[in-house]
């Protein structure tokens, strides 16, 4: 079998560089790559577009690279959650591009599917559609929007196999299927890391042949953001 | 007496019918599940990747890997189904929801709708709103009609920076019920239990029409 | 919960009415609604135009529809097996119009994802993009391309629940799931049907808010096309 | 002596590496499979919903839902992964495929080629052919070096319409290998067992570029 397993996330990230273009998983803090993110910060490389729907929130998820000043723009729908995000974006250190969360997810899938750009009704007759192409179908309106892929786009995933195939769990799926598909590079970290033939092909959500590199990843924190109880 | 944001919740729960899909916006509009009459069938869709979104989980049953597009914990119901954010997306673009119900800043008597961003403010993004007012089939809007120093929100053209143009269709506010109607103006439909036409006229700046004895509201 | 049960093919088939579009899914004869496709042929109704990516064996499949001339145009892929096919198309009852294979699956997944237009490189250069828009991305030229929808898609699946979610098997997935989000009215067969909250949410491939109706089918003959043994 | 389709088979698996991802057109380039060789370790995909294809089932394995793109009974081998039409041509488009084997009817010396549809016969429509030969970034081509009557299929430009643009980066016939240059022309790298480079020549019609001494080719 072709194994794309490495022992050890800095092994995973060996090749991510200052300036690199990343796309990370997850919404909110559910289904983020904790352990990439974390050797992100301790490698200490700089200059970081980000692509994720969400930043993190202070202390935890990107908030560490934006903590540590690591990450030049962030690409999200959403990135309500975080006082540091604000104080760097209102002194001009952060760049943020804000993109309909619909749009985001259909770009980066379109960047894993070789469709260059699509036409969506999203953002028609908002701020949104500066400068894009506007195009009637059926009478209705849409804007002409391009694929987006990345150098680099790290995924955490539940369960995967040394083949690559990588199997969410619950809502931390997400935009980890498309980001995966999406990546020159993608690296996979996992909660459970078997050999290739344990998982059900029926069952896979992400094929292998899209995935770099995969590990087993550690001490997962799974912090979650808005506890709500009955 | 106008509505409380409780009441307004409740007054909309009469809107789901038995059957609907429906997406619940942040704010006021989440609060309407709980209303929901327990005699009918519904499905919740949370644009983060759930169709078939339950309560929220008592305390042992709290999995970080579930949550709501509020970012809160949450459970599924029976004939629930979990997808990635491209098909969540799909599925709201191709008009599968039934009925979307979101919050706003304002409204204007064509149907715009302005609730992500306030100039000078610090901007948080838009999340999936642009994508649910482009799409859905029917919005209704749940709001306060004026704001706090008295200024109304249903208004002729939206002051702040639009979310999306000629997509809601029925408002509900703390002071009545409000349909859009296609050649533009609020068309009231129910009053607030207390509150007078009079009242609405005076906090509705946008074109307001008024036709025949207006009911006051029923909620049970 | 939301019942889309019904018991009976012919239920599940009330308002399907002459000169309608259907989409079915199917590779071959791998993954066809077979229950369906018989109840069609004795409903007896006509000029009904077929989004397919093949059009059946003789005797078999859509071959079945064929013969007793219900078809009046296949919209397809791939349509080699069938002499019945051959005759009429020759003979000029029968319109036929080619799609490549990934343009056909992406047009329709476009028509149930809100998409109404795409660009994508394949057939550039070649008479399908015929009367096609061209546009360069990076360097490289690519057609814009249409979503498909139909009035009615017929899909099959391995498991499905009373909530219309389903469960494809093996390779016998193929267009089922596109197919199931760009009908107007969608309609599923399954082989096996099972209270809602039977199947783990997890591992539905078609969400239930796609089908309209579900049944469970009956007799699968399955017939294989070409059967290659060691 | 040229090649049989076992022997155009053979050659062709010698460009296979090890990690490759593959697609296999109908006919000689099916036959590719037989003979990767054991000790590298390929995964064949199968553009109609299935990566890491394996050998033909047993008679007691045959399952009617597990079928390759020729619609023959496939097996699955360890970390196998089953997609949808779509989720198949995404891959495909995208350039995951390290290698695409594909039978022509006719190659340019420009790299284009026709392989789906013969003026005044039947046609049988594409298939995936035009998305493989789209998006594909290694396509290399099984063939017949010439008709049955003779006729070169190694042309300066087809005569049958086309499949898809500058597309082919080698071909590999029953006479010999050929490097498609960026610039246009089939320069010839090996020749079959017993095939001069004039047999080749006469049987070229496209630009050929023949320097220095032409190998015959190893099949193992």
């Amino acid at each position: 079998m072709i194994n794309k397993t490495v022992q050890h996330v800095d092994e995973a990230i060996r090749d991510i560089h200052d300036g690199a273009t990343i796309m990370f998983g997850g919404f909110g803090l559910c289904g983020i790559p904790e352990n990439c993110i974390a050797a992100l910060q301790k490698k200490g490389i700089k200059n970081l577009t980000c692509i994720s729907n969400n930043a993190g929130v202070d202390g935890f998820g990107l908030g560490l690279l934006l903590a540590t000043r690591q990450i030049k723009k962030m690409i999200s729908s959403y990135v309500g959650e975080n006082h540091e995000f604000e104080k760097q974006l209102l002194s001009g250190e952060l760049d943020v591009e804000l993109i309909p969360q619909g749009t985001l997810a259909e770009r980066i899938r379109a960047g894993g599917a070789g469709i260059p750009a699509f036409y969506t009704p999203a953002g028609y007759g908002t701020e949104i559609a500066n400068e894009k192409e506007v195009r009637v179908f059926d009478g209705k309106p849409h804007l002409l929007e391009h694929w987006l892929r990345a150098d680099f786009s790290i995924v955490k995933a539940w369960k995967g196999d040394t083949a690559g195939n990588l199997i969410f769990k619950g809502t931390a799926r997400n935009f980890n299927p498309m980001m995966a598909t999406a990546g020159n590079i993608t690296i996979a970290e996992v909660e459970e890391l078997v050999p290739a033939g344990e998982l059900d092909p029926n069952e896979i959500h992400t094929p292998g042949i899209f995935v770099t590199r995969i590990f087993k990843g550690n001490h997962y924190e799974k912090r979650i953001e808005n506890l709500t109880t009955l | 007496m106008a509505l409380d944001k409780y009441g307004i919740a409740k007054r909309i729960a009469q809107e789901v019918k038995d059957g609907y899909y429906v997406n619940l916006g942040i704010g006021i509009p989440t609060l309407v599940a709980n209303y929901i009459p327990s005699d009918i069938q519904v499905m919740l869709q949370s644009e983060n990747g759930l169709l078939g979104m339950g309560a929220f989980p008592t305390k042992d049953k709290v999995d970080p890997d579930m949550i709501n597009a509020g970012k809160q914990t949450v459970t599924t119901i029976d004939g629930a189904a979990l997808f990635n954010s491209a098909e969540s997306f799909a599925m709201i673009r191709s008009g599968k929801i039934d009925l979307t119900i979101l919050g706003a800043m304002e409204v204007s008597e064509q149907g715009d709708i302005a609730n992500w961003k306030i100039p000078g403010k610090m901007v948080k993004g838009m999340g999936g709103a642009m994508d649910l007012v482009a799409s859905a089939r029917n919005i209704i809007v749940a709001m306060q009609h004026t704001s706090k120093d008295g200024q109304s929100k249903l208004l002729k053209t939206c002051s702040l920076p639009l979310t999306g143009l000629h997509c809601v269709k029925k408002v509900f506010s703390d002071l009545g019920v409000f349909d859009i109607l296609p050649e533009g103006g609020f068309k009231l439909l129910e009053r607030a239990p207390g509150v007078s036409v009079e009242e609405i006229i005076q906090a509705t700046e946008g074109k307001l029409i008024v036709e025949g004895i207006i009911p006051e509201m029923i909620i049970h």
